[in-house]
């Protein structure tokens, strides 16, 4: 008996234990400063996304305005950091993070309260409104946000713990690793509570839920307001990473990519706003290396899942879960056959992708860097010179687009017919 | 539940995937040969300001290639690395330390004084944190007094004059120009055009207390896409001088009002040679009324600055945006080449104090005190082209003509600076 | 003082009817499919875009013309193949789609005429003066801009009250589930809207381009402002579209001309210390603010009347 | 006995429209009570009226003697009265289990609960096993409701109305577009929950009718022309002639 509890309590916290051993050890493997950034933002961003799924993905609140709780916060921290360090209040930099959380907590009732009177479309528009207030008065009340140039802290300033500083980069990646992991933890749990479930059941049908007792604007202030925590944290970590609390914590490209982050990993999931946070992240900072118009590569990729994968990138994955049954041969063996025939289909789909984007950056390069001549370094890569002025590159674009997609209409039916093989495995093996 | 098959395009998203993720895992080779030495250029490549960067970028190619021709330094090539900070400091500091994980020491930046100056507390911050690898940071247009004041470090080096030195260039020019009696002040409402309209009341005020200001206005950043209203309210003033720190499409806008509105007025401006503003004025048929201060103009009578231009023209079809980014990077060479060393710290110690013939001819040094640039500085009319002046701007026929030259001394505004030397 | 109240109601009037050029589109799309474009003021930007383009093959008439029917198109194109795909995932999925479509649209843009400003210019037959307001000049091509939004405005409403197609439109207007079952293709009926929705956009687009700066930032700018009309005035009313409009025409164009500030307002009994939250609030005029009272407006109307001025229906 | 629901003059108007033009009714605790009446007579209306969903324009509703007029819909719940939809208002996405679940826990008092792991409830658990017993779903527990089969979506509706516990219960037509022996299958379901508690049915099938209430109100054109036992009905002549004899059902 107590055996049972005891491998049922494992498994439960099994996940959790992994992930932060995982935490634990990336450092060790990627052990660049760039790395390491890139794993910070990821993390804050892992938070962020994931306050922003309470929102969308639970209760089916669409907010253009997300930024607003992060980038509030971000300046609560800021001045909370200098007013520790100048007053030399005993509270070391691990604790910070919490009056982040207070402040987008008391942000996320203050707005929640305005704007959660209602839901849907008018809700999108009166968040996108609230957004741009904030963003707008950055401006005028520069006392608190600092103009500009914004409010720079030092985070090794404060009390130190254990001779920590906090000053390089890893001491910083365990700190926010350490509030990803608590972060997740507590999200993951408040779904799983009568709050939670009743959230979902607004998402689903605000009327009905009227009818089994509860409010669902109550329902959504809530919801609002404990996202406004966790977006607080997040901002409070982003603070402390960079030191600086600026203008543009609050505005419109912030609350876009919290939104893209979040859609393109999924929203159904629980887990897909955090793969989303993780190649959001990753995209943003590496695609600007290969291209000057990385956005418009973005929001292709954003239309794409809308259209074709609306249950994004976990979607995508949990359609493989169901084939995760049954003896572990069967398992493997029709998870491997689908993997051939995604080979099959991915060869003319990557040649596709390569035509539209030579294509792209052609047609970029002509229409807007004339006074570099016709020679274009494709993908700024110097061993991949094109001259645009030959009509060669131009049809082999075309050819590679065109030829790419029916090829890959045709191979796709490799795909869709080991799809149903494999459906049709489950339903033999009788699960 | 039962899953829907995606009809097409999960494949290829997979496939877009993996392929992408691949790519993106490998070890970016950096283009490091040990024969150059690189200079990190952090500035806007995407988004709205895509244009300038882009701008700067070709400038700095150019007077890169010139030094090179010349020998380099220390015998190696200097080379201009891009890093995109898509106009977001957050993502200003990623790409500072992505180019310091490159192994790159010097970065330049320019566009926007929040980004300089998370620049600048960023490096001071990492080389007190990581003694022995410090970083050293140019900057060649983020004009904050503050940097070279209150928040002033000694690895942050300034090439362009400040806001406080070029109000009082202004101000001087206007010592001789007793037509201009009612001045009105119209900015951007933001820490620089506050900046400018703080620092316009008090050196009118010493220098010019006969002018009266009829007018102050803070207009918000890059927002206003009509300056229709503000031009009414300035007209209702009667004033008959502006004053403005606008840039951007802001300028070049409110002159646009201007004109659709028939006011005309002197505009003593700061960015008004920006892109966009020269095609402005000459479409608002404004000849001879828009000034400009700066450090160089092309038309400055000066052989070796003007064959430079004629040169950088031919090849990139832009013109000298940055005379002052001639003089950093030059000076840039000559520190390495006097201390035989690529050692930031040693280029630092170099730096501070140097004097240097400065691209248009003249005088100029970097103050020690606080490590801003002192040059010549001009005011500049723009109308058409007078005889002899060879360079026009966009294609416009139009051009730039020097109406006033300012001494080094007349822009020597006293610095707050408290220096914190490394030992 | 006259002259400037003169001044600053024309050029009120004038931002205000644009904006119902645009916001009547919108709200003709969210009456009918109930999806708010998220993508509209792209639309907007794409007709300056076009505008300009065509104008410098053809001249200025053929691009205020051609522009919005090429705009037009693209829309009903984007409907038919877009929008309708995601119309089962339901009106979030669609809102994210034209959140994601303005995205593309925006970077489109830029990849073919660049970040900057691009050289729209009014044509020469309007440049000139048209009239003289005390020393103000007031410039033909706004005049004209003046004009021919009301143009459009009363073509719009000829349209809906004496044509078939606008009598479809009005009676989806107040019964949205109603016309599908009086036979009328509802798909192509969707497709049309949204085609005439973008192409009076692109009108205001091609037409403001000129006058005002075509750049690849000015959807941005304008989007926002025009979701708030359209929330001002109650979602899915035209009429509240053209108040709503007209009111945040005149309330920007007023602000600027005011110099009015709390300290001003309440003289010099007190003056907060500098560097406070209360000096700034204290010291900031009402020029400075403009731009975002009409937020102000949107969060004072949601706690008053939380379905707009003119609203009636609920999302 | 004791009014369960008691309606004072009740009034709506939609505009110019008036849909109940004066409507008054005195529901008894533990009655079963149905309301009968042509198309667009304005049944779906009254239940929208009583349960919260539409402001009336004038008169009273008054819940075990509490004037309830102008209450929210979830204010009316938490005192005891839940209703079904005509048109099949469920969770589409969610589990059966779940959409049960979300309907019993206001009445086991966990309110807004963030705090506590819904899964260790285990007052919640047993009563929403017993609600899907009841509606004979329960080997359906873990289907998401948006792919059952009408019948039982319906017989869910039911389930979801009667979750909570309420002791008054009103059923917007709950055997609507079933077949005869799934009516036949439904009233039994509701025979059997609605056992010591109110109910007021809307409900077009006679044979339905006639078979559970103990008393029947006919509407007509917004008005009450008759509240009589079932018998007494049948013979009523205004009855027979405004309704039966005016309009046969669908």
């Amino acid at each position: 008996m107590s055996n049972n509890t005891m491998s049922a309590s494992l498994k439960r916290y099994s996940v959790w234990v992994l992930a932060a051993l995982v935490l634990l050890v990336l450092p060790l493997i990627f052990s660049s400063g760039a790395s390491l950034t890139t794993m910070c933002l990821a993390g804050i961003m892992i938070i962020f996304a994931l306050s922003y799924n309470m929102l969308l993905g639970q209760t089916g609140m669409l907010s253009f305005g997300h930024a607003v709780y992060y980038g509030l916060a971000a300046f609560v921290t800021a001045h909370t950091m200098n007013w520790l360090a100048k007053n030399g209040i005993p509270i070391p930099l691990p604790l910070v993070p919490i009056a982040g959380g207070i402040a987008g907590l008391f942000f996320g009732v203050v707005f929640g309260s305005v704007s959660t009177k209602r839901g849907g479309t008018a809700f999108a528009m009166i968040s996108l409104g609230l957004a741009e207030l904030v963003y707008s008065s950055s401006l005028i009340l520069r006392s608190f946000f600092g103009g500009e140039e914004g409010i720079s802290t030092d985070r090794t300033k404060l009390l130190r713990v254990f001779g920590y500083n906090f000053g390089p980069q890893l001491q910083v990646y365990y700190l926010i690793a350490a509030w990803t992991l608590l972060c997740v933890i507590l999200m993951y749990a408040l779904t799983r509570t009568p709050f939670g479930r009743m959230c979902n059941a607004v998402r689903e049908n605000p009327e009905r839920v009227e009818f089994v007792g509860y409010n669902p604007q109550f329902v959504r202030f809530i919801a609002f307001s404990l996202a406004g925590l966790f977006a607080g944290v997040a901002g409070s970590l982003a603070a402390i990473n960079i030191e600086l609390a600026q203008a543009s914590f609050v505005g419109a490209a912030q609350s876009g990519a919290v939104l893209l982050a979040a859609y393109i990993g999924g929203v159904a999931f629980f887990v897909g706003p955090i793969l989303g946070a993780i190649l959001v992240t990753l995209l943003s900072i590496k695609l600007s290396d290969f291209s000057e118009i990385w956005l418009l590569y973005f929001g292709i990729l954003f239309i794409t899942i809308i259209l074709f994968a609306p249950y994004g990138l976990s979607g995508l994955l949990m359609m493989h879960a169901q084939f995760w049954r049954g003896p572990m041969g069967a398992r493997i063996s029709r998870l491997l056959r689908l993997a051939g025939a995604y080979v099959i289909a991915a060869i003319p789909a990557i040649i596709m992708v390569a035509g539209a984007v030579l294509l792209i950056e052609m047609i970029h390069h002509v229409s807007q860097k004339t006074a570099e001549g016709p020679m274009m370094h494709f993908l700024r890569r110097p061993y991949l010179t094109i001259n645009t002025a030959s009509a060669l590159p131009w049809i082999g674009a075309l050819v590679a687009l065109f030829a790419g997609f029916f090829a890959f209409r045709f191979t796709w039916q490799t795909v869709a017919s080991a799809w149903h093989r494999a459906l049709a495995d489950m339903q033999r093996s009788g699960s | 539940m039962k899953w829907q098959m995606p009809k097409k395009l999960f494949g290829l998203a997979a496939a877009g995937l993996v392929a992408g993720a691949g790519y993106l895992a490998l070890p970016q080779k950096s283009e490091a040969q040990s024969g150059t030495i690189r200079i990190a250029y952090v500035d806007p490549l995407s988004g709205p300001m895509a244009g300038i960067g882009d701008a700067g970028l070709k400038n700095f190619q150019y007077i890169l290639e010139e030094i090179n021709n010349k020998g380099g330094a220390n015998g190696k090539k200097l080379e201009i690395v891009p890093f995109d900070n898509k106009l977001n400091a957050q993502e200003t500091i990623v790409q500072v330390q992505k180019a310091i994980d490159d192994g790159i020491r010097i970065i330049t930046q320019g566009n926007g004084t929040a980004f300089a100056i998370a620049i600048s507390e960023f490096v001071t911050k990492y080389n007190e944190r990581n003694p022995g690898k410090e970083v050293i940071y140019l900057n060649y247009a983020a004009v904050d007094p503050i940097l070279t004041n209150a928040k002033c470090s000694y690895w942050h080096f300034r090439w362009d004059a400040n806001t406080e030195q070029k109000m009082a260039a202004i101000t001087a020019f206007l010592k001789d120009r007793k037509d201009v009696k009612k001045m009105y002040l119209i900015n951007q409402d933001y820490a620089f055009g506050q900046g400018v309209r703080d620092l316009a009341l008090k050196m009118l005020k010493e220098r010019r207390p006969d002018i009266e200001v009829v007018g102050n206005e803070l207009h918000p950043l890059a927002k206003i896409t009509d300056f229709a209203p503000y031009i009414a309210k300035i007209k209702a003033s009667g004033a008959d001088s502006i004053i403005t720190g606008n840039w951007g499409s802001d300028i070049a806008l409110l002159i646009k009002a201007a004109a659709d509105a028939g006011l005309q007025v002197n505009f003593f401006t700061f960015y008004a040679g920006g892109t966009g503003g020269p095609t402005a004025i000459k479409q608002a048929n404004l000849a001879n009324r828009v000034y400009a201060v700066g450090e160089g103009f092309a038309n400055i009578d000066h052989k070796a600055s003007q064959d430079f231009e004629k040169g950088l023209r031919a090849k990139y079809k832009v013109g000298l945006f940055y005379p002052r980014g001639v003089n950093q990077m030059r000076m840039l060479a000559e520190a390495i080449n006097k201390t035989k060393s690529e050692d930031p710290k040693k280029i630092a110690a170099a730096l501070e104090g140097m004097k240097f013939e400065v691209f248009n001819g003249g005088q100029g040094e970097m103050r020690a005190s606080d490590h801003q640039f002192m040059q010549p500085m001009y005011m500049a009319s723009f109308g058409p082209l007078k005889a002899g002046l060879p360079f026009d701007e966009e294609n416009t026929g139009w051009g730039w003509s020097v109406a006033g030259k300012v001494d080094p001394k007349d822009t020597n505004v006293p610095t707050t600076c408290k220096m914190n030397r490394p030992s | 003082m006259a002259e400037l109240i003169i001044i600053s109601t024309l050029n009120g009037v004038l931002y205000g009817m644009l904006l119902f050029l645009m916001a009547s589109g919108l709200t003709l799309i969210f009456s009918m499919m109930g999806v708010l474009n998220f993508a509209h003021a792209s639309f907007y930007m794409l007709g300056a875009f076009l505008g300009f383009q065509i104008s410098q093959w053809a001249g200025f008439i053929p691009a205020i013309i051609l522009a919005p029917i090429i705009a037009g198109g693209l829309g009903a194109l984007i409907e038919r193949y877009g929008l309708r795909t995601v119309h089962k995932h339901g009106h979030v999925a669609e809102l994210l789609f034209t959140f994601g479509l303005a995205f593309i649209i925006e970077e489109t843009i830029q990849m073919i005429w660049g970040k900057l400003a691009v050289d729209y210019r009014v044509p020469s037959f309007l440049d000139f003066s048209a009239f003289t307001v005390y020393a103000t000049n007031y410039p033909a091509y706004k005049a004209f801009m003046l004009l021919f939004s009301i143009a459009i405005f009363i073509g719009l409403i000829f349209l809906l009250t004496r044509t078939r197609a606008g009598l479809i439109i009005q009676a989806s207007l107040t019964h949205p589930h109603m016309v599908g079952m009086l036979g009328h293709n509802v798909p192509r009926v969707f497709m049309m809207v949204f085609g005439l929705g973008t192409a009076l956009a692109a009108i205001a687009g091609a037409v403001a381009g000129a006058a005002f700066v075509t750049q690849s930032n000015m959807a941005a700018l304008l989007g926002p402002i025009l979701f708030v009309v359209v929330v001002v005035g109650g979602l899915g009313s035209l009429w509240g579209a053209f108040v709503a409009s007209l009111l945040i025409g005149l309330l920007q164009t007023f602000a600027i001309a005011s110099d009015w500030s709390l300290s001003k307002f309440l003289g010099g009994s007190f003056t907060p210390e500098r560097g406070t939250i209360l000096y700034d609030v204290w010291t900031v005029t009402i020029a400075q603010i403009g731009p975002i009272l009409p937020y102000l407006l949107l969060v004072l109307v949601l706690v008053f009347r939380p379905t707009g001025l003119f609203g009636t229906r609920d999302t | 006995m004791n009014s369960a629901v008691e309606l004072k003059s009740l009034e709506k108007r939609f505009g110019k429209t008036e849909i109940i033009r004066g409507v008054s009714l005195d529901v008894k605790s533990g009655e079963r009570h149905a309301v009968i009446g042509p198309n667009g007579a304005g049944k779906s209306t009254l239940f929208n009226l009583i349960s919260g969903r539409f402001l009336p324009t004038s008169g009273a509703i008054h819940l075990h003697g509490e004037d309830i007029t102008g209450m929210r819909p979830f204010e009316i719940n938490r005192r005891g009265l839940s209703r079904s939809f005509q048109v099949t208002n469920i969770f589409p996405r969610l589990s059966v289990w779940e959409n049960i679940r979300c309907a019993v826990l206001w009445s086991k008092g966990h309110k807004y609960s963030f705090w506590r792991n819904i899964d260790k409830l285990e007052d919640v658990r047993a009563r929403t096993q017993e609600i899907l017993e009841q509606i004979n779903m329960a080997n359906r527990a873990d289907i998401p409701a948006g792919v059952l089969s009408y019948a039982e979506q319906r017989a869910l509706e039911i389930g979801i109305t009667i979750a909570g516990g309420a002791d008054i219960i009103l059923l917007d037509e709950p055997t609507a577009g079933m077949s005869r022996s799934e009516t036949e299958h439904a009233v039994a379901l509701i025979r059997k929950v609605s056992e010591g508690r109110t109910l007021i049915i809307i409900e077009h099938d006679m044979g339905v009718v006639f078979d559970l209430a103990d008393r029947i109100s006919v509407l007509v054109y917004g008005q009450i022309i008759a509240t009589d036992e079932p018998a007494k009905i049948k013979s009523n002549q205004k009855v027979q002639e405004a309704y039966l004899g005016a309009a046969g059902h669908d």
